[in-house]
C-alpha cells in the first residue's frame, strides 16, 4: 500500500470492531468522529489519481484503491452520507446497529474504490450481508422474514455476478474491473449487468427494495436509501455505459416507480418507490452513455443521495416520534413538527427538480442528453415521469402528511413533535447541501468525470420548469380527491372486500399487475416454500430410499443367515443326511463341472 | 528409495505416532478422572507442539517424502515400517495434532462418566489418524486405517446419544465393508509390483483392466469414508449420535482420509483408470454438493444439518481433486483443511448449546442469541465461513475449486454453483433461527454465555478461519511443490493416448 | 413558521387567487422567452407548451394511477399475511 | 527324552488315575495334579523342542515339524488348564476322570502330530477322539433333558463317520501303493502314472480331518456339541484338536496326487462354503458358544484357503493362522467359563455391561473377538492378510474377494457381543469375581494376541522353514 492512499473502509471496519468497547460518555463522540475521519481520508484521496493498494493474491492482482474522477465523487458522497446518517442515528445505543451500518458503508466504499472484480465481489457481498442487519434490527413482526428474503435475493444476485465474473475470467483471462464491450455483449456481459442491475432495483428485479426499505429501522433506512442502489449505479456506469437496453429499462423504472408511488399509502414505501423511479433516470442516463448523460447520471446520483436521505430523515423522524408511517394514520402534522415539515418540504422540492433545488441541476442534464442523442421518446417519457415525481413527492407527500385531513389518533398526536437535536442537525446539513447544489451547481459539476458545458440556469429552463410544476400543481389540486382514494381503502371495509374481489378479477385481466404480484409471489413461493418442500422430499428420500437400501442389505443378509441356520436342526439323523447328501451333491456337481 | 529423505537423528514422525499410544497405555493403569483429563490434555498438547517441528524441518520445494524412517518389519512379505511426509500430508497431520487438544477440552465437562477410557480412546484415535497420514507402506496404512474403527466405534457406542447402538454398528459395518476389497486390491498391487512400498507402486504400467479394478476397490473404500453421495448415509447417523469430540474428529479428520486416499493412491497408482472414470465421479460430486445442500436445508437437528453440509463440502473436495489441474487440487487440499477447521468449530458450537439445553433441535434453540451474545458471534462467523463467505477460509477453497473446474469444464462449474446458494440458505436459516428466532420456545433466561474455557476453545478456530481466508499463501506454498509434481507426473504419463483412444472409441 | 401557515390558511381565498395570478404570469412569460434552442418542434411552435404538458401529464398520471389502483393493486393491508402465511410458516 | 512330553502326559494320566481311585476323590488335588502336569508338559515340549528322532520302525517321527506343533499344544494345554480350573460344569466327583481323559486326548494329539504311518495315525487319532467323546457327557445334568448326552452321541456318531471315511481312504492308499508308510507312499506316487483313485483316497483321508477341523460339509456336529458340552470342554474341543487336524492335513496334502487342480478347486469350494455357512448362520445365534462354533467353521474355511496354494508358503501361513486362532479362542473361552456363574451356557445378553462387572475380562473378550473378526493389529488380521496374499499369489482372485466379503459379514456378530459387553446396561446382573491368576492369564493372552499380530515375522519364517523340512 502506498502511504499516500488510505482506504476509508479500513477505518470504518476498524472503528466498527472497536465500537462495542467504547461505552458511556465516549460513545457519542466516537460515533461522530469515526465517519468524519473516513470522510477526511476520502477528501485526502481526491488529490490522487491512479491505482493504489495493489495486492498480489494467488496469481491475480487485486486493486483495492483505484482512484479516478468517477470513483472519487461517489466515494465523497458516500463518506458524507456515512457522516450524516450516523449523526442522524446518534441516539441509537445498540452498538450492533452502528457496526452494521459502518460495515455497510465500508463495503460500499470498498466496492467503489476496487479496481478488480474479485475485491469488488468481496465488498459487494459485505454490503449485502451488513445491510440485512439494518432490516433485522427493526425487530418488527415482519422484519425477520423480509430480511431473510432480502438476503436470499442478494445472495442470488451475488451468485449471478460471480458466475459472470468467472465466465469473463474464462474468456478474457483477467479480472480487471473496467468498461465491458457493450457493443458485442457476451453471456457474461449480461450476467454481470443483471448482477449489478438487481442491486440497482431494475424492474423486474426490484421487488426487494420497497418491502425491505419500508421495513428498515428509522435510521437504517437512511443508510439503505443511499448505498446499495447508488453503488450499483456506480458499477453500471463503470462497466455498462452506453448499453442501449439500459435506456429502456431506465425509462420503465422511472414510470413504474411513479405509478406505484402515487398509489402508495405508506410514506416510506412511497419514498422507496421514488428511489426506483429516480434510479431509473440514472440508469437511463448510463444507457444513453454520452459524456453529458454520464455526467447527468452521476450528478443525479449524488443529489439523489442528498435529498433522498433528507426525505428519509424527515419521514424517519415522523416514524421515530409517532411510530406510524401511513398517510391514513397521520396528517396535519405541520402544527406539531414544523421543523421536520420544513426540511421535508425542501427535500420534496429538491426531488421534484424545482428551480434552485438539488435535482434542478442534474435531472435536466440527463433529459437534455437524451434529446441531443435524438432519443426523443425517452426524454419525453422522462419529462412525463418528472411531472409525476413532483405530483407524488412534491405535493402528495407533504400535503397528506403535514396538511390534509388529520387522521392522527389521540396518542399519535400526543407523541408527535420535533425530534432530538442531532437529527435536526443532520437534516439541516442535508437541506443546506440540497439548496447549495441547486443554486450553485458549479462545484458539483467540477467533480464530475467529464468536462461540463451545461448551465441549468437559463431563463428557458426556468420557465419550462415553472410551467410544468405550476400546472401540475393546478391539476393536482383540481383532481385532489382522485389522488386520495388510497385512504378510502382502510375506511370502508365492505368496499375493501369488493375491491379485493374485483382486484382478483383484474389480476387475471392485467398481465402487468399479474407480473408484479408474481414477482412478489416468486420470492415467497418459489424462493422459500418450494425450496423447503423440495429439500424435505430429498431428506425423506435420503432416509427411506438410500438408507433403506443400505440397511435393507444388512437385514437381508441377516435374514439369509436365519434361513441357513434352519439346516442345523438338532436331529442327528437329519444332519447326517444333510452331511452325506451335501457332500455327495457337491462332489457330483463338481466332477461334472470338471468333465464339461 | 531415492524418493525418501531419510531423517537422521530423532525419529519425529514415529514419535508423533507413538506418543499418544504411550499416553493411552498410562491411562490403562491410572483411572482418576481429573488425572485422565489433565494427562490427555498434556499428551495431546505435547504432540501438537512437537508437530510444529515438522514445519521448521519441512522443505516445500522438494516433492520427496521427508522426515522418512524405514525399518524392515516382515521381510518375507516385503512389508516394512516406512513413514514419511510430503506436501500433501503435512497439513493434514498438523490439522490432526492440533484438533485433538480441543477435542479434549470440549469433552472436559461433556464427558462425566468413564473419563479415563474416553481419553484412552481419543489418544488411540490420534495415533491411528496420524499413522494413516504418514504411512508409506500399504500394510502399515491399512492397519492404521482399520484399527481406527475400534476406538471410534467405542466413542460412539459408549458415550453416544440415544440411538448410539444403531449408529455405531452402522458406522463400523459400513466402513469396514467398504475397505475389505481395498485389502484385496493392496495385495494384488503387491503381487504386481513386488513390494508394499507405496511410491514403488506408483506410475507402473499396469494393464487398464487391472487399473480399473484396483481403482474401483480404492474408490469404494475412500468414497464411503469421504463420504460421497450416495455412500453417505452412515455419516448423519454417526454424527448425530457421537459425543462432541467424536463428531469433531469425524468431521475434521476422518472424512479427510477418504480424499487423502484418493489423492495419494488413486491418481498416481491408477492414472489411466482415473482418466477413464474421472467424469462420472465429477458428476457424482456435483450430485453430492446439491443433494447435501437440499437435505441439510430440511433438517431440524443441528448436528444432522451440519453433517449433511459436510456431504456438500466434501463434494467440493472430490470435485477439485478429479478436475486434475493444479488449481482444483490445491483448492481441494485447502478445502479439506477449511472443512476441518470450520465444521469442527461448528460441531463444537452445537456441543456447547447441547450442554446447556440438552437438545439439538433447531426449534428449541431458537433465540438463544438473546442470552448468549458471545456464542452467537462465534456461531455467526463459523456459519459465514461454512458457506464460503468472501474473506473466510472456505471462500478461498471453493473459489479455487470452482476456478479449476471452469478450466476443466464450464457446464460442470455452473452446475456446482447452485450448491453455493443452498449452502447460504441452510446456514443462514440455522443462524437466523438461533440468533433472532421467534420466542415460541421455553424460557432460556437460565442459559449462561460461553465460559473462558469455551471461548479459548473456539478462538483459535476463528483465527484460522480468517488467516486462511485472508492470507492463504503460506498454506498453499506448503502443498504446492508436491501437488504440482504429482500433476506433472500425471500429465507426462504416457499411456494417456491409449486412454484417449479408449474414450474415443 | 406555524403562525405563518395559520395566517395563510385564514386567508385561503386570497392565497388561491394569488396562485392563479402567478400561474398566468408564468404562462404568459413563456410566450416572451425565445425558444430557438428548444429541443423539438413542438416546444418551439406550440404556445404554452409546457403548461399544457404539465397539466396533461399530471391529469394522465392521476387517472392512470386511480384506474390502476381500482384495478386491484390496492389490496387490503393484510393481503400478504392472508395469502402467504401458509407458504412461509417455515420461517415463523 | 525324545518323547518326553508324551511320557509326562502318560505319567500325569496315571497320577490322575490314582487320584480317582481314592474313596472320596478330592477335586482340589485333581486340579493341582492336572495343572502341574499340564505345565510340565509345556516345559517338556520346550525341552525336547530341538530333538530329532525316528522311532518304532519309522512309524513315529520326532522332527521340528512335530515338535513345533507339540509346543503349541503344550502351551495351549497349560493355559486351558489354568483358565478352566474351576470346572464349574463338571460335578466334583468325576473331575479326576475328567482330567484323566483330557490328558489322554492331548496325548493322542501329540502322538498324532508325530505319526508318519497310517496305522499309527489312525490309532493316535482314535485315542484322542475317544477320550474326547467321553468328556462331553461328563457335564452334570442341569437342564433335565440331558443335552450333554445327546451331544455326546452326536459327537461319537459323526466321529465314527469321519473315521470311517478316513479308514477307507487309508485302505485305498495301502492298496494302491502297498505300504502304510507315508514316505514310501510318497515315493510310489511320485513315480507318476496315477489313477484317479489316488485322489479319491486322499480326499477320503482328508475328509476325516475335515471333520476334526469342522469343514463344510463335515461340520454339522459342531454347534450342538459346542452347546451341549460344558464350557471348559468346549474350550478344549474348539482349540487344541485343530492343531492335530492342521498338522495332518498338511502332511497328507504333501502327497502328490496328480490331480492337483481338481483337489485345489474342490478345496476352494469347500473353503468358501464353510465360510458362508459359518458366518451366515452365526449372524443369528443367541448362544455364545454356538456362535463361536459357527465362527469356528468359518475360520476352518480360512485355514483351508491357506492350504489352497499347496506350497510351503501357504502351509507356514496356515500354521500361523491356526496358532493365532487357538489363542483368540482361548481368550474367548477364558471369559465365557469365568463369566458363567455355575457352568451354565451363556447367551449373548448375559454379557450385558460386562464392562462394569469385570473390566479385565471385558477387555480380554473384546480383544479376542476383534481378533477373530480380523481387525488389525491383532493376530487375526495378520493371519487373514497373509492367507489372502498366498491365495491370491496362487491367483484365486474370485475366492479371495468372496473371502474378504465374508470378513465383512463376520464382523457383525462379533460386534454384537462387544456391544453387549460395553454398551448395554448390566441391569441387576451380578458382578463377576475371578482369581488374579486367571486375570493374569487373560492379560498374557491379550499380549500374545497383539504381539503375534504386530510382529509375525519370526513365527511365520520359522513355520515355513519347518514346513520345508517335511519329506
Amino acid at each position: 500500500m502506498t502511504s499516500s492512499f488510505i482506504h476509508p473502509s479500513v477505518l470504518l471496519i476498524a472503528g466498527a470492531l472497536l465500537l462495542p468497547f467504547i461505552r458511556g460518555p465516549l460513545r457519542k463522540p466516537y460515533l461522530f468522529f469515526v465517519p468524519l475521519l473516513a470522510l477526511c481520508v476520502v477528501v485526502l484521496n481526491t488529490t490522487l489519481t491512479g491505482n493504489f493498494g495493489v495486492v498480489p493474491f494467488l496469481d491475480w492482482q487485486l486493486v483495492l484503491g483505484r482512484v479516478d474522477k468517477l470513483s472519487t465523487i461517489f466515494a465523497l458522497i458516500m463518506a458524507l452520507m456515512a457522516v450524516i446518517g450516523t449523526l442522524y442515528g446518534l441516539q441509537v445505543d445498540r452498538a450492533g446497529e452502528h457496526m452494521a451500518a459502518w460495515f455497510y458503508a465500508a463495503g460500499s466504499l470498498g466496492a467503489i474504490y476496487s479496481g478488480d472484480y474479485l475485491s469488488l465481489f468481496l465488498f459487494w457481498e459485505m454490503m449485502a450481508f451488513a445491510s440485512v442487519f439494518l432490516v433485522w434490527f427493526r425487530r418488527g413482526p415482519q422484519s425477520l422474514r423480509v430480511g431473510y428474503r432480502y438476503l436470499l435475493i442478494h445472495t442470488i444476485g451475488g451468485i449471478i455476478l460471480l458466475a459472470g465474473i468467472l465466465l469473463r475470467y474464462q474468456a478474457v483471462g483477467n479480472i480487471t474491473f473496467d468498461l465491458l464491450d457493450v457493443a458485442h455483449p457476451e453471456l457474461y456481459t449480461w450476467l454481470i449487468m443483471i448482477g449489478f442491475g438487481l442491486n440497482a432495483a431494475m424492474v423486474p428485479l426490484h421487488s426487494w427494495l420497497p418491502e425491505a426499505y419500508s421495513e428498515a429501522s428509522f435510521n437504517g433506512a437512511v443508510f439503505l436509501c443511499a448505498f446499495t442502489t447508488k453503488t450499483a449505479v456506480y458499477t453500471l456506469a463503470r462497466s455498462c455505459a452506453g448499453m442501449d437496453i439500459l435506456v429502456v429499462l431506465g425509462v420503465i423504472m422511472a414510470l413504474y416507480g411513479v405509478i406505484y408511488a402515487v398509489m402508495e399509502n405508506d410514506i416510506r414505501k412511497l419514498l422507496a418507490w421514488s428511489i426506483v423511479s429516480q434510479v431509473g433516470y440514472m440508469v437511463a442516463g448510463i444507457g444513453i452513455g454520452t459524456d453529458m448523460a454520464i455526467n447527468g447520471a452521476v450528478a443525479h446520483a449524488v443529489v439523489h443521495i442528498l435529498y433522498k436521505s433528507l426525505l428519509f430523515m424527515g419521514t424517519g423522524s415522523v416514524l421515530y416520534m409517532t411510530g406510524k408511517t401511513k398517510f391514513t394514520e397521520l396528517g396535519g402534522l405541520y402544527a406539531k413538527m414544523p421543523a421536520t415539515f420544513f426540511f421535508t418540504l425542501i427535500g420534496c422540492l429538491s426531488i421534484s427538480a424545482a428551480p434552485f433545488f438539488a435535482a434542478y441541476a442534474s435531472k435536466s442534464m440527463i433529459i437534455t442528453a437524451g434529446f441531443e442523442q435524438h432519443l426523443n421518446w425517452a426524454s419525453w417519457l422522462l419529462m412525463f415521469g418528472a411531472t409525476g415525481t413532483f405530483m407524488y413527492n412534491g405535493l402528495k407527500l407533504p400535503y397528506f402528511l403535514f396538511f390534509g385531513s388529520n387522521n392522527c389518533s389521540k396518542e399519535t398526536w400526543a407523541k408527535a413533535g420535533d425530534p432530538s437535536w442531532n437529527m435536526l442537525i443532520a437534516m439541516t446539513l442535508g437541506a443546506t447541501l440540497c439548496i447549495l447544489v441547486g443554486t450553485a451547481p458549479g462545484f458539483l459539476y467540477a467533480l464530475l468525470p467529464y468536462a461540463v458545458d451545461y448551465n441549468p440556469h437559463t431563463a428557458y429552463h426556468l420557465l419550462e420548469t415553472l410551467q410544468l410544476l405550476g400546472f401540475a400543481a393546478l391539476a393536482f389540486f383540481l383532481l385532489k380527491k382522485y389522488v386520495e382514494p388510497v385512504d378510502r381503502i382502510c375506511l370502508d371495509i365492505d368496499w375493501l372486500y369488493r375491491q379485493a374481489g374485483c382486484g382478483f378479477l383484474w389480476l387475471i385481466k392485467h398481465p402487468l399487475q399479474w407480473c408484479d404480484t408474481a414477482w412478489g409471489e416468486a420470492y415467497r413461493a418459489v424462493g422459500l416454500s418450494s425450496l423447503m418442500t423440495l429439500s424435505r422430499f430429498w431428506s425423506w428420500f435420503d432416509w427411506h430410499a438410500i438408507d433403506g437400501v443400505v440397511d435393507g442389505l444388512a437385514r437381508s443378509v441377516r435374514a439369509l443367515g436365519g434361513k441357513v441356520r434352519v439346516l442345523q436342526s438338532g436331529q442327528i439323523q437329519i444332519t447326517l443326511y444333510y452331511a452325506f447328501s451335501l457332500a455327495a451333491a457337491l462332489l457330483v456337481t463338481f466332477i461334472f463341472y470338471q468333465l464339461l | 528409495m531415492d524418493l525418501l529423505l531419510i531423517k537422521e537423528g530423532f525419529p519425529l514422525l514415529s514419535f508423533l505416532i507413538f506418543l499418544p499410544l504411550a499416553g493411552a497405555m498410562v491411562l490403562l493403569f491410572f483411572h482418576g478422572e481429573a488425572f485422565a483429563r489433565l494427562w490427555a490434555m498434556m499428551v495431546t498438547s505435547l504432540t501438537a507442539v512437537s508437530s510444529l517441528f515438522l514445519l521448521t524441518g519441512f522443505d516445500p520445494a522438494s516433492a520427496k517424502y521427508q522426515f522418512a524412517e524405514a525399518y524392515t518389519w516382515i521381510p518375507r512379505f516385503h512389508i516394512n515400517y516406512i513413514v514419511g511426509m510430503d506436501g500433501i500430508s503435512i497439513l493434514l497431520v498438523l490439522l490432526t495434532t492440533f484438533i485433538m487438544p480441543f477435542c479434549v477440552l470440549a469433552s472436559w465437562k461433556y464427558i462425566q462418566q468413564r473419563v479415563a477410557p474416553f481419553m484412552f480412546c481419543l489418544l488411540i484415535m490420534e495415533t491411528s489418524m496420524i499413522g494413516v497420514f504418514v504411512a508409506l507402506d500399504f500394510v502399515l496404512f491399512y492397519i492404521f486405517w482399520e484399527f481406527m474403527l475400534i476406538p471410534m466405534y467405542l466413542l460412539i457406542a459408549i458415550w453416544g446419544g440415544p440411538r448410539k447402538v444403531y449408529a455405531s454398528i452402522k458406522f463400523f459395518l459400513y466402513t469396514l465393508a467398504g475397505s475389505v476389497l481395498l485389502l484385496v486390491a493392496i495385495i494384488a498391487l503387491y503381487l504386481k509390483s513386488g513390494s508394499f512400498f507405496i511410491p514403488e507402486m506408483m506410475w507402473q504400467p499396469y494393464s487398464l483392466t487391472f487399473q480399473v479394478l484396483v481403482f474401483l476397490a480404492f474408490f469404494l473404500a475412500f468414497a464411503i469414508k469421504v463420504p460421497m453421495f450416495p455412500f453417505h448415509t452412515w455419516l448423519p447417523a454417526a454424527h448425530v449420535e457421537a459425543p462432541t469430540a467424536g463428531s469433531v474428529i469425524l468431521a475434521s479428520v476422518l472424512l479427510k482420509m477418504g480424499t487423502y486416499g484418493m489423492l495419494r493412491f488413486c491418481l498416481p497408482i491408477t492414472p489411466d483408470a482415473t482418466m477413464l472414470l474421472a467424469t462420472p465421479i465429477l458428476w457424482l460430486s456435483i450430485a453430492g454438493i446439491i443433494y447435501g445442500g437440499f437435505t441439510a436445508l430440511a433438517q431440524q437437528d443441528m448436528k444432522k444439518l451440519i453433517a449433511y453440509s459436510s456431504v456438500g463440502h466434501m463434494g467440493f473436495v472430490t470435485l477439485g481433486i478429479f478436475v486434475l489441474n493444479t488449481r482444483g487440487v490445491e483448492g481441494a487440499m485447502l478445502q479439506m483443511i477449511n472443512h476441518g477447521v470450520t465444521t469442527g468449530a461448528l460441531f463444537l458450537c452445537v456441543g456447547m448449546i447441547y450442554e446447556r439445553t440438552h437438545s439439538r433441535e433447531l426449534a428449541l434453540a431458537t433465540g438463544v442469541g438473546k442470552y448468549m451474545p458471545w456464542f452467537v458471534t462465534f456461531l455467526a462467523f463459523f456459519s459465514l465461513s461454512s458457506f464460503g463467505f468472501p474473506g473466510t477460509n472456505s471462500f478461498i477453497g471453493e473459489f479455487l475449486v470452482l476456478a479449476g473446474t471452469f478450466e476443466h469444464d464450464i457446464v460442470l462449474a455452473l452446475a456446482a454453483i447452485p450448491g453455493a446458494v443452498l449452502a447460504a440458505a441452510y446456514m443462514l436459516r440455522m443462524l437466523q433461527k438461533i440468533v433472532w428466532g421467534g420466542t415460541a420456545n421455553p424460557d432460556q433466561s437460565h442459559l449462561t454465555d460461553l465460559g473462558v474455557r469455551e471461548i479459548a476453545v473456539l478462538a483459535p478456530f476463528l483465527l484460522f478461519v480468517f488467516w486462511i481466508g485472508l492470507g492463504p499463501q503460506p498454506f498453499i506454498d506448503l502443498m504446492h511443490g508436491s501437488v504440482s509434481h504429482l500433476l506433472e507426473q500425471f500429465n507426462n504419463w504416457q499411456q494417456h493416448q491409449q486412454i484417449a483412444a479408449v474414450l474415443w472409441r | 413558521m406555524t403562525t405563518l401557515i395559520e395566517y395563510l390558511q385564514a386567508r385561503i381565498k386570497t392565497v388561491i387567487t394569488v396562485c392563479f395570478v402567478l400561474l398566468a404570469v408564468v404562462a404568459g412569460g413563456s410566450l416572451l422567452i425565445d425558444t430557438h434552442h428548444a429541443h423539438t418542434w413542438a416546444e418551439q411552435h406550440v404556445p404554452f407548451f409546457w403548461s399544457l404538458f404539465g397539466f396533461a401529464a399530471a391529469a394522465v398520471i392521476i387517472g392512470v394511477a386511480r384506474w390502476f389502483g381500482q384495478s386491484g393493486i390496492q389490496a387490503p393491508t393484510d393481503f400478504y399475511d392472508r395469502s402467504h402465511s401458509t407458504l412461509c410458516e417455515e420461517e415463523e | 527324552m525324545v518323547i518326553l512330553p508324551e511320557l509326562v502326559l502318560v505319567a500325569g494320566a496315571l497320577a490322575l488315575f490314582l487320584v480317582s481311585l481314592g474313596k472320596t476323590p478330592s477335586a482340589q488335588t485333581a486340579k493341582l495334579v492336572a495343572i502341574v502336569f499340564g505345565i510340565t508338559t509345556f516345559a517338556a515340549t520346550l525341552l525336547s523342542f530341538q530333538s530329532q528322532a525316528s522311532l518304532f520302525y519309522g512309524a513315529y517321527a520326532v522332527d521340528q515339524y512335530s515338535q513345533l506343533f507339540k509346543v503349541m499344544i503344550g502351551f495351549s494345554l497349560a493355559l486351558l488348564l489354568i483358565l478352566g480350573q474351576n470346572l464349574k460344569g463338571i460335578s466334583p466327583n468325576v473331575r479326576p476322570e475328567y482330567y484323566l481323559f483330557l490328558l489322554l486326548s492331548v496325548l493322542g494329539l501329540m502322538m498324532l502330530v508325530s505319526s508318519v504311518e497310517l496305522i499309527a495315525i489312525f490309532i493316535s487319532l482314535e485315542l484322542s477322539s475317544f477320550a474326547l467323546y467321553l468328556l462331553v457327557p461328563m457335564r452334570d445334568d442341569r437342564t433335565g433333558i440331558r443335552v450333554q448326552m445327546e451331544a455326546g452321541m452326536k459327537y461319537i456318531l459323526f466321529g465314527v463317520m469321519g473315521t470311517g471315511f478316513m479308514l477307507y481312504g487309508m485302505s485305498y492308499l495301502f492298496g494302491l501303493t502297498g505300504s502304510t508308510y507315508l514316505k514310501d507312499i510318497m515315493l510310489v506316487l511320485a513315480k507318476g502314472n496315477l489313477q484317479p483313485a489316488v485322489v479319491v483316497a486322499v480326499l477320503m483321508v482328508l475328509a476325516g480331518f475335515f471333520y476334526k477341523l469342522a469343514v463344510f460339509p463335515m461340520h454339522f456336529w459342531v454347534p450342538d456339541v459346542y452347546q451341549g458340552a460344558s464350557n471348559e470342554t468346549t474350550g478344549f474341543i474348539a482349540t487344541i484338536p485343530k492343531f492335530g487336524a492342521v498338522a495332518l492335513l498338511i502332511r497328507f496334502l504333501t502327497l502328490p496326487t496328480g490331480q492337483t487342480t481338481f483337489l485345489v478347486e474342490l478345496m476352494a469350494v469347500l473353503a468358501l462354503s464353510s465360510m458362508f455357512y459359518g458366518n451366515l448362520s452365526a449372524l443369528v445365534q443367541k448362544d455364545i458358544k454356538r456362535m463361536l462354533g459357527f465362527s469356528g467353521i468359518a475360520h476352518a474355511g480360512f485355514i483351508l484357503l491357506g492350504l489352497l496354494s499347496l506350497d510351503r508358503e501357504g502351509y507356514g501361513v496356515a500354521i500361523y493362522y491356526i496358532a493365532g486362532y487357538v489363542l483368540m479362542n482361548l481368550a474367548c473361552f477364558l471369559v465365557i467359563s469365568n463369566v458363567s456363574q455355575e457352568g451354565e451356557n451363556l447367551r449373548i445378553e448375559d454379557f450385558n455391561g460386562l464392562y462394569k462387572r469385570q473390566p479385565v475380562l471385558a477387555f480380554v473378550l473384546a480383544v479376542g473377538l476383534f481378533g477373530l473378526a480380523g481387525i488389525p493389529p491383532f493376530v487375526g488380521f495378520m493371519g487373514k492378510f497373509m492367507i489372502l496374499t498366498s491365495a491370491l499369489r496362487a491367483d484365486h482372485l474370485v475366492v479371495v474377494c468372496l473371502a474378504a466379503i465374508n470378513t465383512a459379514i463376520a464382523i457383525y456378530y462379533y460386534l454384537s457381543v462387544v456391544k453387549a459387553a460395553y454398551t448395554a446396561d448390566p441391569g441387576e446382573k451380578p458382578s463377576v469375581t475371578v482369581q488374579p491368576i486367571i486375570q493374569l492369564t487373560g492379560v498374557v493372552l491379550v499380549i500374545a494376541i497383539t504381539l503375534l499380530g504386530a510382529l509375525p515375522a519370526k513365527f511365520v519364517d520359522f513355520a515355513s522353514a519347518v514346513v520345508q523340512t517335511l519329506p
